[in-house]
């Protein structure tokens, strides 16, 4: 990618302009793309998702899950071993696990787990994010679509040509 | 999850606070009616703890000296000095001397004496290095504070006179000296 | 706000309407947002005033002790531990609606689990209030958790109170995640759509959403996992709470149906509060467009299948401790249908089994007046379902000297009327600061906007 | 030592002990001015002396910690009591630090009494007594059966200043007993009745478990008659008219119509001469006139069981047939006496069982008829000085019909030595208050060749002084002697009291007070009845008032004695056992006539006899006999119980209000079964407080019962096999002791005395009549009695409930904080600071054993003195329940380390086994195979209650034998809230 890159935004009233131009932007090799939608639009998504791993999000849950077993677990026999006492006529711990601490062991996996995966989501999608993004425009979250493109100066014009083509309300700059 | 977090530590420590308003209070290094130096008696004459705590071998508390048992002494020793005239008064008007409490444990404790001199247990062990105080001060009981502190992995300044510093002292000794003190919560808590 | 005027203005009464556009959407819910009238602020008040009034009771029950509610040896837990775990069943209904409803796919749920949500996070914050109002030394209370202290002394995880702790906190938590993440692109809404203060503020809470490709892929994801989590979640909150009475010795309590009987009536009760919750609020925010018929039907289909399950429930239990041959059992039982509180009983039976008969009838399950009239009755007998679980069993326990009858006093009483307004306070506080339908979910389940005319003769 | 020093001590520790765990201010230590030998603070020091709660004298050990006594025990050494100690004798704390004490002296001023000082109101008394010097018969001294040193030198004082010959007041005198005696053997004496050496005992009315002859030693002699012991038990046979304590006791109750008791133990002498069991033909003389069935008419005992009582009183060797209760002496009261006098005679136990020459102490208790005498004379103007002793209360004790108020109202000057406010006081002139015996020096001989010494147990926490020593004083006063010189020499009553025992004693003065007395064996008098014999007649007693009325029986409160024990909080806490009734008086009235008059459990019912009415409650029972109402004597509210809110304000409830002046005419004695009274419901409502839900068992099998025959089989089979627990888990291993316990239901009495002396012990706060009536009640122990098979005519077996302990404890794994917990020494440990007040222990406990602090209970100045500084008081919102006295057990485990051994079968007694007079109560090791409590814990009669919910008490209970089985027990769910 050269030093210098600008963006090229095309505002989109309809999705089935959005995709035309997203389908020409990357026939003519323009993969550089930032795609605004209010929701998830599949016929977009397919587009955009097509040749891209999955998100890596569940792997911050598994491993949340398994810390959190991992110290239920742990928290339980540990403190019960402090002074062993014996209530009910049961012996304080059991092996490998005194089934009550199941329970325990249970909703820690799950806590954790939970935040792990609040974790990922919010390092992998980039947020927070403080300042808006340069392409950005407030009817992204309303009911418009926008296909920002970044690409060398001297390729603006011929995005520009592809958007208008695609049939953009607008195109900036 | 912000806001759940915000909503426990509001709750934790309105509890923390409250309980803490419910813990029973340490008596404060204050002033005795008679200033009574301690390091004196034990360091220039050598009198032995027993001899005025003379209740700590068989009784639950150590005792105080009868304030017959100080004038023995001070019917001559020092018996010019302003603190024994103090002593002498009490003596005369036969009323006993409104010493202030120092060390205290929480009335749902019950800490005997007796048992722990027959372990042959120093004053000093709990009670500080008094042979080198003038007037003894102390804090004591579980608080807030020393939960806290441990919290950050510090512990209270010894000796404490808290339960988990009861229970070190206790284990070990049982592991070290083979000795039987008891670990049994209703032992003290009763 | 958008200047789009176009899309039909909601008619009031749930006539059916055209389908709104991603416009319409922003604008209504918006709407939703803008300063309360009159009505709003008068029933914050009466709200608010009822909530003082638990307040001082239960002040002055922390003051005097737990001798100002009504408890007494046997009956040592009664209606605080009964409205307890009645909100925290009601609090099952939204984690339902927006995990397992939405594994399932079933969209209609997208227009109610906002709300739903909102619900179950008070509903569980009114619940964790009930442990601390029902403790002896509330203020010991801590001792419950598990922190290093100096004495040693850890809480007892074999005790089911312990399980409690852990279960209903990591609920809220979990819970509040799942809301709070569901808020994020709504909230980048309103961002973009208010000024002022308020744009700050949402500023600050939409952490930059921006609607890319890259958030909305991971953000997807994230909340299947959510949903995936919070399922098993969901059913194992109630279960570990009726495993505070299911591993007691209790005759009426110690008994192995407790969990699946719970949750199933944790359901029941949450739709019926659902309802009771979203009929008002599509009346006066005028949301027809998007709480259609079709979703109370939907609901009140639920209901009603739960409904019918847990009478399914109620004949088991009658016939276990009969069959069992177990004296103390059989005794428990036949005092529950007979003794002092057998009108408890029948309510129960009543409000859970009969009344909600009515929703096999198409058109009582779109009727609006039927349907909070059912609902209301569904959570009264919940209420009682618990108190006849809690209060009549330890009345007739197992030692004949030490029987006897517990009777509400009016701190007690005050503290759980108190509960409600607690909650609605909340709800009433959170329909005017959040969007309380889903924007981005609603679109999901419209048409988007897919054909440009002007490009029609191209193919 | 120095008496100020102690009482700032007192006031310290007090109020430490009492401050539970909450905020502590800074305080002051103050240690002795002088060193005392016997004192050690923070160790328990014993003093023994003699309980004057009643006329038993029993010999009682205060336990002193920091200069108060903190908790009595009965003192083995004493042969009345040997140890053992009543419900009422526990209580006597409660007296002495009485919130209502008087502060100092009181003067009469218009309606109030006003605070004076001791040497004004010695002034006072002195110029008063000078002035009636000269007048004959003018000064009257009542005092309470005094028959030690301070009954001689009230005498002699008495006789000094020229008054009337001393009255002693006893409400209770049995004099028909003493009179029969004078009749049959000539000699007017109550004997010693050995219960313990019967075979079968026959008691006609005698309710000697509770207060007959207020035989400090007749419930220790009955259990070891009557327990099942090495495969033989005595028979006891009793016959009354209402289902008292006693007749619960009974093998076999005989319900009679009231006041035929007479006629059927003459009918018995008549059918046991008829069947030839006696020869002597003088006892056929006596009963010629006896005719069984008209007797078995009249009184509706039916003939069979006359004969078949015959029969066994005949075959026993030997019996004891006693007779004459409070609540069956009427005007036929004598004739009784005599029946049972011919009737101990013919079967031959006159020596054996009946034992003359180690007579009783009630037999120098002035007459009823001098009684009455005297207040004629007050009525009569005739005395201008009263003297009143302590714990006498004419205006309160006496038949309404006598109206003693009236005549003391007509007394110019009465003075009175009680220290407490009573009826009696308030008409009083001058209140000069006594020191409590627990303050005092003094002597009492209960029974010929015993007498017991009484000494300071502390220093007197009011400002009063000895009786004697103010009588000493007023009396050189008025007789203008000084010290040393005249009738009355002595400074104070201790130096008389030393000079009269020097004799005695013999220098050994230390060893005889710590033994807390003297005594010595009484040679049997031998005695024979005359040799011609009056016919006794057999009619029943008269009884005043409309034909179609019930008469009123009213009987001794087992509580509250003549009514001196009512101003306990404790007692009136702690439930009557029969009717679980606690903090009110009720009027007892059978289901039958309830139902007619339309009268319910609570309703108010005003009882109404010739000689006056009273409102109370009524308790509406299967067991009294139709004819009769009755109603407990002695009941009325200590002014603090009120104040303190423990219950409303109410009217005295005292049935001796309804008695006639009139007396037995034989004998003389107070007739109490004299009347007929009319019910009539007043609208009103006051519900009873019932400690016990219900008496029956549902089933459950809580109290067991075996028969006779199966036990002896069983005892000689030996123990029974011990079937493996099977579990999961591994068994619990205890390294050092494991404590347990054992409970004989055979043996217990239901006599409620371990409840108190749990309530002295653990510092167990009172409720108050709401409270206790709504569940709240804080007993550690209760005392329950459950009735099997006819409810007209139940079984009854009494069982002591706490805590279980059980190893497979319910509450314990609940238990969010370990609160709860299993102890190394096989204890259920309950740490009160750790706990969070959850309750869940308390609703998963099948017992219901476990008790809450709904409150912080306030524990009314200086009743907070008496608080156990060995226990915790616990706080609001905390949970409790019985230790086993862990703090006896500490200390227990401390001494035997002292002197270097493990801890020996004996060396700790729980509070309620100590107490125990029937020893029912059995603690130990159950570790160590020798040790008593393992033993009983493997007897053939051992069962666990509620032992299918597998919670493996440590408390074993030994089954009641039963001389046959009970009928069908009432249905399921019956009778209960």
């Amino acid at each position: 990618m050269p030093a210098t890159t600008e963006t090229i935004l095309g505002v989109f009233a309809y999705v089935d302009t959005t995709v035309r131009a997203l389908e020409e932007l990357k026939a003519k090799g323009y993969h550089d793309l930032t795609v605004y939608t209010p929701v998830p639009v599949h016929e977009i998504e397919d587009v955009v998702e097509r040749d891209r791993p999955v998100s890596k999000v569940r792997l911050f849950t598994l491993l949340g899950g398994l810390t959190g077993l991992a110290s239920g677990w742990i928290l339980t026999a540990w403190t019960s071993m402090k002074w062993g006492l014996i209530v009910g006529g049961k012996p304080a711990i059991g092996f490998p696990v005194s089934p009550p601490y199941v329970v325990i062991m249970f909703e820690l996996m799950i806590l954790f787990g939970g935040i792990a995966t609040l974790i990922g989501m919010v390092s992998l999608g980039r947020l927070p994010m403080f300042r808006p993004s340069p392409a950005y425009d407030p009817r992204f979250t309303h009911d418009r679509f926008g296909v920002a493109v970044h690409c060398t100066p001297d390729r603006a014009a011929s995005v520009r040509e592809i958007l208008r083509h695609a049939g953009a309300e607008e195109i900036r700059p | 999850m912000g806001a759940a977090a915000v909503v426990l530590l509001a709750v934790l420590m309105f509890f923390a606070v409250s309980s803490w308003s419910r813990q029973p209070a340490a008596a404060k290094a204050s002033v005795q009616p008679i200033e009574f130096p301690h390091n004196i008696h034990v360091q220039t004459y050598k009198i032995d703890c027993q001899y005025c705590h003379s209740d700590a071998r068989r009784s639950e508390y150590a005792g105080l000296p009868s304030v017959e048992r100080c004038m023995g002494c001070h019917k001559v020793t020092a018996a010019d000095k302003p603190e024994i005239k103090k002593l002498a008064e009490f003596a005369a008007k036969r009323e006993p001397i409104p010493w202030v409490r120092v060390f205290k444990v929480p009335e749902f404790t019950y800490f005997p004496h007796k048992p722990h001199v027959r372990a042959e247990v120093q004053c000093q062990t709990c009670h500080g290095p008094v042979e080198t105080m003038t007037t003894v001060g102390a804090t004591t009981g579980p608080s807030l504070v020393n939960d806290m502190l441990n919290l950050v992995g510090l512990r209270p300044a010894p000796p404490p006179l808290t339960m988990g510093w009861c229970i070190d002292c206790h284990r070990q000794q049982n592991a070290t000296k083979g000795t039987h003190a008891p670990l049994d919560c209703v032992t003290c808590h009763h | 706000m958008s200047e789009h005027e176009r899309g039909p203005q909601p008619i009031a009464g749930g006539a059916s309407v055209a389908e709104p556009t991603f416009a319409d959407v922003n604008r209504d819910v918006l709407a939703t947002l803008r300063t309360p009238g009159n009505v709003y602020f008068a029933w914050m008040c009466v709200v608010g005033l009822i909530l003082t009034c638990g307040i001082l009771a239960w002040t002055y029950q922390i003051f005097y002790g737990m001798g100002a509610a009504g408890k007494r040896t046997p009956q040592m837990w009664a209606m605080y531990i009964t409205t307890f775990v009645f909100w925290i069943g009601i609090g099952h209904a939204g984690t339902l609606i927006s995990a397992v409803l939405y594994l399932f796919r079933a969209r209609w749920r997208t227009s109610i689990y906002r709300a739903a949500e909102a619900m179950t996070i008070f509903a569980v914050l009114t619940a964790g209030l009930f442990p601390l109002i029902h403790a002896g030394r509330m203020w010991f209370a801590y001792f419950l958790l598990p922190y290093p202290n100096q004495r040693y002394l850890w809480p007892n995880f074999k005790s089911p109170l312990v399980w409690d702790v852990f279960a209903i906190s990591t609920y809220l938590s979990i819970s509040t995640v799942f809301f709070i993440v569901g808020l994020v692109p709504d909230i980048a809404a309103l961002r973009d759509a208010s000024t002022g203060w308020r744009r700050r503020v949402y500023a600050m809470l939409a952490l930059g959403w921006e609607g890319t490709d890259r958030q909305w892929r991971h953000y997807r994801r994230a909340y299947g996992l959510f949903a995936a989590l919070a399922t098993p979640l969901v059913l194992s909150v109630h279960s570990v709470v009726s495993w505070d009475f299911a591993m007691a010795l209790v005759p009426g309590w110690h008994s192995t149906l407790f969990a699946p009987f719970f949750v199933d009536g944790a359901i029941f009760s949450g739709f019926a509060m659902v309802l009771v919750l979203i009929i008002p609020m599509r009346h006066f925010f005028g949301l027809h467009a998007y709480i259609r018929d079709r979703h109370l039907d939907a609901m009140a289909k639920l209901i009603l299948v739960t409904g019918l399950v847990l009478t399914y429930f109620y004949i088991c239990e009658l016939f276990t401790s009969w069959y069992s041959g177990d004296h103390f059992e059989k005794a428990s039982l036949f005092w529950r249908l007979t003794g002092t509180y057998w009108w408890a009983l029948g309510t129960m039976y009543f409000c859970n089994c009969i009344a909600p008969l009515i929703l096999f009838w198409k058109w009582a399950r779109t009727n609006t007046v039927v349907l909070y009239v059912v609902s209301i009755l569904v959570l009264i007998g919940m209420w009682f379902e618990r108190f006849n679980i809690i209060v009549p069993s330890l009345a007739h326990a197992f030692y004949p000297a030490a029987w006897g009858i517990y009777v509400p006093t009016i701190t007690d009483s005050t503290i759980i009327v108190g509960s409600f307004a607690w909650f609605f306070i909340l709800f009433l506080g959170f329909i005017k600061l959040m969007p309380s339908l889903s924007i981005v979910e609603v679109k999901e389940t419209l048409p988007a906007p897919v054909k440009d005319p002007r490009h029609a003769g191209h193919h | 030592m120095n008496r100020r020093d102690f009482f700032k001590i007192v006031a310290t520790t007090g109020a430490t002990a009492a401050a539970g765990g909450c905020q502590q201010a800074t305080e002051q230590i103050l240690p002795l001015v002088v060193p005392n030998e016997t004192l050690v603070p923070g160790v328990a020091a014993y003093f023994a002396t003699v309980c004057r709660e009643c006329p038993s004298g029993c010999g009682v050990l205060a336990r002193n910690r920091d200069g108060r006594v903190v908790k009595l025990e009965g003192n083995p050494d004493h042969p009345v009591n040997r140890g053992s100690l009543c419900a009422r004798g526990q209580a006597a704390l409660q007296g002495l630090y009485h919130p209502d004490r008087f502060a100092g002296p009181q003067r009469r001023e218009g309606a109030a009494l006003k605070a004076v000082g001791w040497d004004d109101a010695i002034k006072l008394f002195g110029d008063k007594l000078g002035a009636v010097r000269g007048k004959k018969q003018a000064l009257a001294v009542v005092s309470q059966l005094e028959t030690g040193s301070l009954g001689a030198l009230l005498d002699r004082w008495t006789q000094a200043l020229g008054g009337r010959a001393r009255v002693t007041l006893e409400p209770f005198g049995y004099e028909a007993l003493r009179a029969a005696n004078r009749l049959t053997f000539g000699r007017d004496a109550v004997p010693y009745h050995a219960f313990e050496d019967a075979e079968v005992i026959l008691s006609f009315g005698a309710d000697f478990l509770e207060t007959w002859v207020a035989g400090g030693h007749a419930a220790r002699g009955f259990a070891r008659m009557h327990t099942f012991r090495d495969g033989k038990a005595g028979t006891f046979i009793h016959v009354e008219p209402r289902q008292s304590l006693t007749a619960a006791n009974a093998d076999e109750w005989v319900r009679n119509a009231p006041g035929t008791e007479a006629a059927v133990a003459l009918a018995v002498l008549k059918l046991m001469l008829d069947g030839g069991a006696v020869a002597d033909k003088r006892f056929g003389e006596a009963v010629a006139g006896v005719d069984p069935k008209k007797v078995a008419e009249e009184s509706g005992v039916p003939l069979e069981t006359l004969q078949h009582v015959a029969k066994a009183f005949a075959g026993a060797k030997p019996g004891l047939a006693v007779g004459g209760g409070v609540a069956v002496t009427g005007s036929q009261a004598t004739q009784l006496q005599v029946a049972v006098n011919l009737l101990n005679a013919a079967a031959g136990n006159l020596g054996k069982t009946v034992r003359f020459g180690p007579d009783q102490a009630y037999g120098k208790a002035t007459p009823y008829a001098e009684v009455a005498k005297l207040v004629q004379a007050m009525a009569a103007g005739e005395i201008e000085v009263l003297v009143l002793g302590t714990a006498v209360n004419p205006a309160f004790t006496l038949p309404g019909g006598l109206k003693a108020a009236d005549a003391i109202r007509k007394v110019p000057f009465v003075v009175s030595f009680a220290n407490l406010p009573d009826e009696t006081t308030a008409l009083a002139h001058l209140v000069l208050p006594d020191t409590h015996w627990l303050e005092s020096w003094g002597d009492y001989a209960p029974q010929e060749g015993v007498v017991g010494l009484m000494q300071p147990t502390m220093k007197p926490i009011r400002d009063s002084r000895p009786m004697g020593d103010v009588l000493l004083a007023v009396g050189r006063a008025a007789l203008g002697t000084e010290e040393g010189k005249g009738p009355l020499p002595w400074t104070t009553f201790e130096q008389y009291l030393k000079a009269t025992w020097e004799p005695v004693v013999k220098g050994q003065w230390e060893a005889v007070l710590q033994q807390g007395g003297a005594w010595r064996d009484t040679a049997v008098a031998a005695v024979a009845v005359a040799p011609k014999l009056e016919r006794v007649d057999a009619t029943p007693a008269k009884l005043e008032g409309p034909a179609d009325g019930l008469a009123l029986v009213p009987y001794p409160s087992l509580r509250f004695y003549d009514g001196r024990s009512a101003t306990r909080a404790w007692l009136q806490e702690v439930p009557d056992p029969i009717t679980q009734v606690a903090w009110d008086a009720w009027v007892e009235i059978n289901t039958t006539v309830a139902s007619r008059l339309g009268i319910r459990q609570g309703d108010v019912v005003r009882v109404t006899s010739p000689h006056g009415a009273l409102e109370v409650p009524a308790y509406v029972s299967p067991t009294i006999h139709p004819g009769a109402v009755a109603i407990p004597i002695g009941h009325h509210y200590a002014p603090y119980h009120v104040r303190m809110k423990y219950v409303p304000a109410s009217e005295p409830t005292n049935p001796m209000a309804l008695l006639p002046a009139g007396a037995d005419a034989t004998s003389g004695a107070p007739a109490f079964l004299s009347v007929k009274v009319t019910l009539a419901k007043t609208g009103a409502r006051r519900p009873l407080a019932l400690l016990q839900a219900t008496h029956d068992q549902d089933h459950r099998e809580i109290a067991q019962h075996v028969d006779l025959a199966r036990a002896r089989k069983e005892a000689l089979a030996g123990a029974k096999k011990e079937h493996p627990n099977l579990s999961m888990y591994p068994e619990q291993q205890y390294k050092g002791y494991r404590w347990g316990m054992t409970v004989d239901v055979d043996a217990c009495i239901g006599c409620q005395a371990c409840a108190v002396a749990c309530q002295a012990e653990n510092n167990v706060p009172v409720v108050g009549k709401a409270e206790a009536a709504y569940g709240r009640q804080l007993h550690w122990l209760r005392l329950e009695r459950w009735a099997e098979g006819d409810p007209a005519h139940p079984h009854n077996m009494f069982l002591p409930m706490f805590c279980q302990h059980c190893e497979v404890a319910p509450c314990e794994p609940v238990c969010p904080v370990f609160a709860a917990y299993r102890t190394e020494e096989g204890l259920n440990g309950q740490v009160y600071n750790r706990c969070v007040g959850t309750r869940y222990c308390g609703n998963n406990c099948p017992y219901h054993v476990r008790r809450f602090n709904w409150w912080n209970y306030e524990i009314p100045a200086p009743l907070d003195v008496q608080l156990n500084p060995d226990v915790t008081v616990r706080q609001l919102g905390v949970m409790e329940k019985c230790t086993m006295c862990i703090q006896r057990i500490v200390a227990g485990k401390d001494r035997a380390r002292d002197d270097k051994r493990a801890v020996r079968d004996g060396d700790i007694l729980t509070a309620c086994q100590q107490t125990c007079p029937t020893q029912a109560i059995t603690f130990g090791n159950l570790k160590d195979e020798g040790s008593t409590v393992s033993k009983l814990a493997h007897s053939p009669r051992a069962y666990h209650v509620l032992e299918e919910i597998g919670t493996r008490p440590g408390v074993t209970y030994l089954r009641k034998v039963v001389r046959q089985e009970p009928g069908p027990a009432p249905g399921a769910g019956k009778g209960h809230a």
